[in-house]
């Protein structure tokens, strides 16, 4: 349904992709029975010469069934979204795999910059790689990002991840992705951070292992990436 | 011409006392929010107890005994107010007053001896909830004593009686506040 | 009126209220002294919570108005148990599930001296 | 020594006397609750018309980025903002709140528990002076230096607190100021209602023979009540953040900005019901006139609104799923969140079930009340998507959020005014309105208005963000297909406003006596407010009336009419 409009790149991309799609039929069922039903009487009781309306007040039971039965339905729908939705949650929001490497996220008014951690895959070394406006990382790998804010709140959203986080001033928020395709994407800032908050693009790069290799072997500091090879 | 409106009582309670009730309800998460903002911050941080310890309780606790005063000089002029005696009650209400404005006096050495010892509301945060809190509560002394003024006006004319019970209420729902305020403020170190 | 006789009725003696009032508070300012931190916190929260009730049931008279209007209040208090239980989880702790919040040094403004 | 009388103090001397009231005592300073609930009505309508405009002006910029908008000018960055913020702040503050809750609150009260004023009239009266104050201050902060306040209406610090940030030092204060004396009116409006309504009934009317829509007010006003506190202490803090130089936002020196969207929610979902519930009693009231049917289950219908009123205090984190909570909450938040949904669609289910047997006539009003259903049902089941935690990381703060809200308040502003308001008119004003130019009118907000929304949830899910002003920036969003859907919604929106002007048109006629008189009780409805004249004199009858039985006994079997007012002896 989603990726119709946004492809779907990160591993838990689908499963958001398909909790929607569940949600959309769950809830479509009840829109489409409600809005068949609700128009059908509006035509079945238009009114006519001759006939009175019914005097039912609803209080008796054989009555209040007809509300009651359905109402016990949507319960259930709900708590199928309910499993579903911290389902997915837990598996984007509240676990944390393995990483392979962690970034450094830090929104600002108005850029997104980026520290990589470089070719010794620590952050906090000398070869750490810092970028404005670009994130570059290695398709199949997890990756941790440390998200944090100089100012306001920023949300650092991937579209194609389906990955949204809220940077926040004075927090450090953990959180991951790991991408299962490769391409050049936008990174958007969703959370109104002022005038230039339209002005706040950056792009994620999601490159192959060698492409990565070659990128980190450029960027990183000479020495040391002289020092690093064998 | 009043309304008949106002005459009625279909919940069992007075028009006038019904309001205040919801009046105090919608102060209560006025200061409830306030308050519990504050406690959060509070058990967060423990250096906070060193802050605290730069507050007077002496002065608190005398600002506490002031409204208790105050309270019971509320309670007893809704008693003549009961009795129909409103001269009375306008004397223990000008008496209460008397109390509120002790309490702001008092509250106004307090604040200037802490300001000259540096402790300013931009200080940090443990002080900017000191002077938020305990202002917010002033303006409601400040704002009792002068409905108060009016209330007491009018009952020496053995007018309006009913009103001594309304103002005592508000007054009784600022005292219990500050009752509160006066260990989270003063007493918790 | 009937509303005057329920008063008399429950006539009250308020100057004794008063009396056992300024005794809690003379309890809660020595609590401190005492020097052990659970007695303070009795001392302290503990004859706070007893002031209120004294002053709400004998001045405010709930104890003779019609219950809703202790529902009432008690619903307001509920609700902000509420937003304390769901808000303290984020803003209470220096760290949660995923998160941090860095250490902040903040010196309050060196206060001359006490 | 009279010329030097304060128009005031005149009129307390009126009240006195019965003498001819002088028009600053019957229009300006009335304590009159028919006359209030006007000067909310025709508030609010005129603040509707304030953001409306700014609704066009940021729709012109984002179909055709850069133009020149008639009638506005070049829509920059920092005006998009302040646009954005303050149409929403506009929207739900000025004109939802003042004319559902207020406005009809205060005309229907009275009228429809049977006493002849709101029970703290002077109070009443007080509780608008202060609305038009933070209305002429809310409108004031476009005009400091600076300009209007840009951080959207939920006004997130730090963006909001400093600013170095914000840039609109003057217009974030003005707007808190504002919204902080908006809310001071309806607290007192609200006691008003409140009190009213549960002390000064008409003799034989029991609880349960109170009209639904009075009951959603007064609900609606208790949970209003009950949640702005902490949002009003979070106002006085975010004050003291602005301007006195405390940190209580500020993490930079120990404060938290979390704390304040925990604050602003706490309140800001509550709200959401204070106004849909006023909306969902006029809807009922309506429908059940004209299906000439009881109520369905009237007492469940109460319960569920109970229930609502109280889980609405439990879901309030939804908002902030991805804002920086600990993630844990989040699943405590879905489960409280989607629970709501099930007292929500036990009251759509009920509305269906009232048209069960009824015999429906299709007038101008009953139109309005059956889109309100229709249309709401929409935005009640997308706000499900939002509500389950893992759907919310990928919608939160895209467009179909606010497809979704536009979907719940759309109905609830304006279809449930116009349903109200187009229902009351022969009362309020003692003339009927034309239906034919009811019902252009009708079609010409409701299609149109569909077809503004319907693309913004494709944009929503094709990953749209909410507040950018412009999307070339944004590779992924300024396609061509993309642009064409807002060109979609803001043609739209154009049509709409345009159909606005035969609303406006149709009330002037209406009211220029070209239509025939109402008389007592045109639409043959059993509350008390149709058995005194159109308009209701001052002091509303002649004699109280009493009440003997239940608000919606319509059809009732061995009875010649199918209607049985309220007061009528057995």
């Amino acid at each position: 349904m989603i990726d119709q409009y946004v492809v779907a790149l990160s591993t838990y991309a689908n499963d958001i992709d398909n909790l929607i799609l569940l949600i959309g039929v769950l809830v479509g069922f009840w829109l489409i029975l409600c809005e068949l039903v609700f128009f059908y009487f509006i035509i079945r009781f238009r009114a006519k010469d001759g006939r009175r309306a019914e005097y039912i007040t609803g209080e008796e039971k054989s009555h209040k069934r007809w509300i009651s039965y359905p109402h016990m339905l949507v319960l259930v729908c709900d708590v199928f979204i309910v499993f579903f939705a911290i389902k997915v949650w837990y598996d984007v929001k509240q676990q944390l795999p393995e990483p392979y490497e962690t970034v450094r996220i830090v929104g600002q008014q108005w850029a997104w910059s980026f520290v990589h951690p470089g070719a010794d895959h620590e952050l906090g070394t000398a070869d750490d790689i810092k970028t404005v406006d670009e994130l570059h990382i290695e398709v199949g790998k997890v990756y941790h990002f440390k998200l944090e804010s100089r100012d306001v709140l920023h949300s650092f959203s991937v579209p194609v991840f389906r990955l949204k986080q809220d940077a926040v001033p004075g927090r450090v928020i953990t959180g991951w992705f790991e991408a299962n395709g490769t391409g050049t994407h936008d990174i958007q800032c969703a959370e109104i951070c002022g005038i230039g908050h339209a002005l706040m693009p950056a792009q994620i790069f999601i490159e192959s292992p060698e492409r990565h290799a070659a990128w980190v072997a450029e960027q990183s500091p000479v020495t040391l990436a002289s020092a690093n090879q064998p | 011409m009043r309304p008949i409106a106002t005459t009625r009582m279909a919940a069992g309670i007075p028009t006038g006392r019904l309001a205040i009730w919801w009046v105090v309800a919608s102060e209560i998460v006025i200061f409830g929010g306030l308050l519990v903002s504050y406690i959060m911050h509070r058990l967060a941080k423990p250096e906070w107890g060193d802050h605290a310890a730069n507050t007077n309780v002496w002065i608190g606790g005398f600002n506490t005994f002031v409204l208790l005063t105050s309270s019971l000089s509320a309670v007893l002029a809704h008693k003549a107010a009961v009795n129909g005696d409103g001269p009375k009650a306008a004397k223990l209400l000008y008496a209460t007053c008397f109390g509120a404005c002790t309490f702001v006096v008092v509250k106004a050495l307090e604040w200037n001896m802490e300001i000259s010892h540096g402790f300013t509301i931009s200080s940090n945060t443990f002080w900017s909830f000191y002077y938020t809190a305990a202002g917010l509560h002033g303006l409601h002394v400040i704002a009792g004593a002068i409905i108060m003024l009016i209330i007491a006006e009018t009952a020496k004319k053995n007018l309006e009686l009913h009103r001594v019970e309304l103002i005592g209420i508000y007054w009784h729902f600022v005292d219990i506040v500050w009752i509160f305020l006066f260990p989270l403020l003063y007493i918790a170190k | 009126m009937s509303e005057h006789a329920e008063h008399a009725e429950h006539e009250v003696n308020y100057v004794k209220i008063w009396a056992i009032l300024l005794v809690l508070l003379v309890i809660s300012i020595l609590g401190p002294f005492v020097g052990i931190k659970v007695v303070t916190l009795i001392t302290a929260f503990g004859i706070a919570i007893v002031k209120a009730y004294l002053v709400a049931k004998n001045f405010m008279h709930l104890n003779i108005e019609p219950r809703y209007a202790v529902y009432l209040l008690v619903t307001m208090l509920v609700f902000m148990l509420l937003l304390f239980s769901g808000s303290a989880p984020d803003i209470m702790k220096q760290e949660g599930r995923n998160w941090v919040k860095p250490e902040i040094h903040v010196e309050a403004q060196a206060p001359a001296h006490h | 020594m009279a010329e030097s009388i304060p128009a005031d103090a005149m009129h307390a001397h009126d009240d006195h006397h019965h003498t001819e009231q002088s028009i600053w005592s019957k229009y300006v300073f009335s304590t009159d609750h028919k006359m209030i609930a006007m000067q909310y009505m025709f508030t609010g309508m005129a603040m509707a018309l304030i953001g409306g405009f700014m609704a066009y002006a940021f729709r012109m910029q984002l179909a055709f980025p850069g133009i020149d908008v008639p009638g506005y000018g070049t829509v920059t960055a920092s005006d998009y903002n302040a646009l954005v913020t303050n149409h929403g702040t506009i929207m739900i503050f000025w004109v939802a709140m003042p004319v559902l809750i207020a406005a009809f609150g205060n005309y229907l009260i009275p009228l429809m528990v049977g006493c002849d004023d709101m029970v703290f009239p002077r109070l009443n009266r007080l509780s608008y002076q202060i609305f038009l104050l933070s209305a002429i201050v809310l409108i004031a902060s476009f005009f400091v230096p600076g300009g209007g306040f840009g951080g959207a209406w939920t006004a997130y610090p730090p963006l909001s607190a400093k600013s170095q940030y914000s840039l609109t030092a003057l217009g974030s204060s003005f707007w808190l100021v504002a919204v902080a004396l908006e809310f001071t009116a309806f607290l007192l409006g609200g006691i008003n209602f409140v009190t009213t309504a549960m002390n000064a009934r008409a003799p034989g009317m029991k609880i349960f023979d109170i009209p639904i829509v009075v009951w959603m007010i007064v609900v609606a006003s208790i949970l209003f009540m009950s949640s702005v506190g902490p949002l009003i202490a979070g106002a006085v803090m975010l004050f003291m953040d602005q301007n006195v130089g405390t940190a209580f936002f500020d993490p930079d020196k120990g404060g938290d900005p979390i704390l304040w969207q925990h604050l602003f929610w706490f309140f800001g979902h509550p709200e959401v019901y204070v106004v849909l519930l006023p909306a969902m009693g006029i809807t009922a009231e309506i429908m059940c006139v004209f299906a000439r049917k009881k109520m369905f289950a009237y007492k469940t219908f109460l319960y569920t609104t109970f229930a609502t009123g109280i889980l609405s205090f439990t879901v309030w984190a939804h908002h902030q799923f991805v804002a920086g909570i600990d993630p844990r909450m989040a699943n405590i938040f879905t489960v409280t969140t989607l629970l709501i949904s099930i007292p929500i669609a036990e009251m759509c289910f009920i509305y269906i079930a009232t048209l069960y047997g009824g015999s429906i006539r299709l007038t101008t009003p009953m139109l309005w009340a059956l889109a309100f259903v229709a249309e709401f049902l929409i935005g009640g089941v997308t706000g499900i998507f939002l509500g389950a935690s893992g759907a919310d990381i990928y919608f939160h703060d895209t467009y179909f959020v606010l497809a979704h809200f536009h979907y719940t308040f759309f109905p609830i502003a304006i279809i449930g005014t116009f349903a109200g308001f187009t229902y009351w008119f022969p009362k309020m004003f003692g003339k009927m309105m034309n239906d034919t130019l009811g019902k252009i009118h009708f079609w010409g907000t409701i299609i149109p208005f569909n077809f503004i929304f319907i693309p913004l949830f494709v944009l929503g899910a094709a990953g749209q963000h909410r507040r950018i002003y412009n999307y070339e920036h944004f590779p992924e969003l300024a396609g061509v297909e993309m642009q064409d859907m807002r060109v979609l919604a803001t043609v739209s929106m154009l049509v709409m406003l345009v159909f606005q002007l035969v609303f406006f048109y149709n009330c002037f006629i209406s009211w220029k006596k070209k239509q025939k008189d109402a008389g007592k009780n045109p639409w043959k409805a059993n509350t008390l407010e149709w058995t005194t004249d159109s308009p209701p004199p001052h002091g509303n009858w002649p004699e109280l009336p009493t009440v003997y039985r239940g608000p919606y006994e319509y059809s009732v079997p061995g009875r010649e009419e199918d209607y049985f007012p309220q007061n009528v002896p057995d």
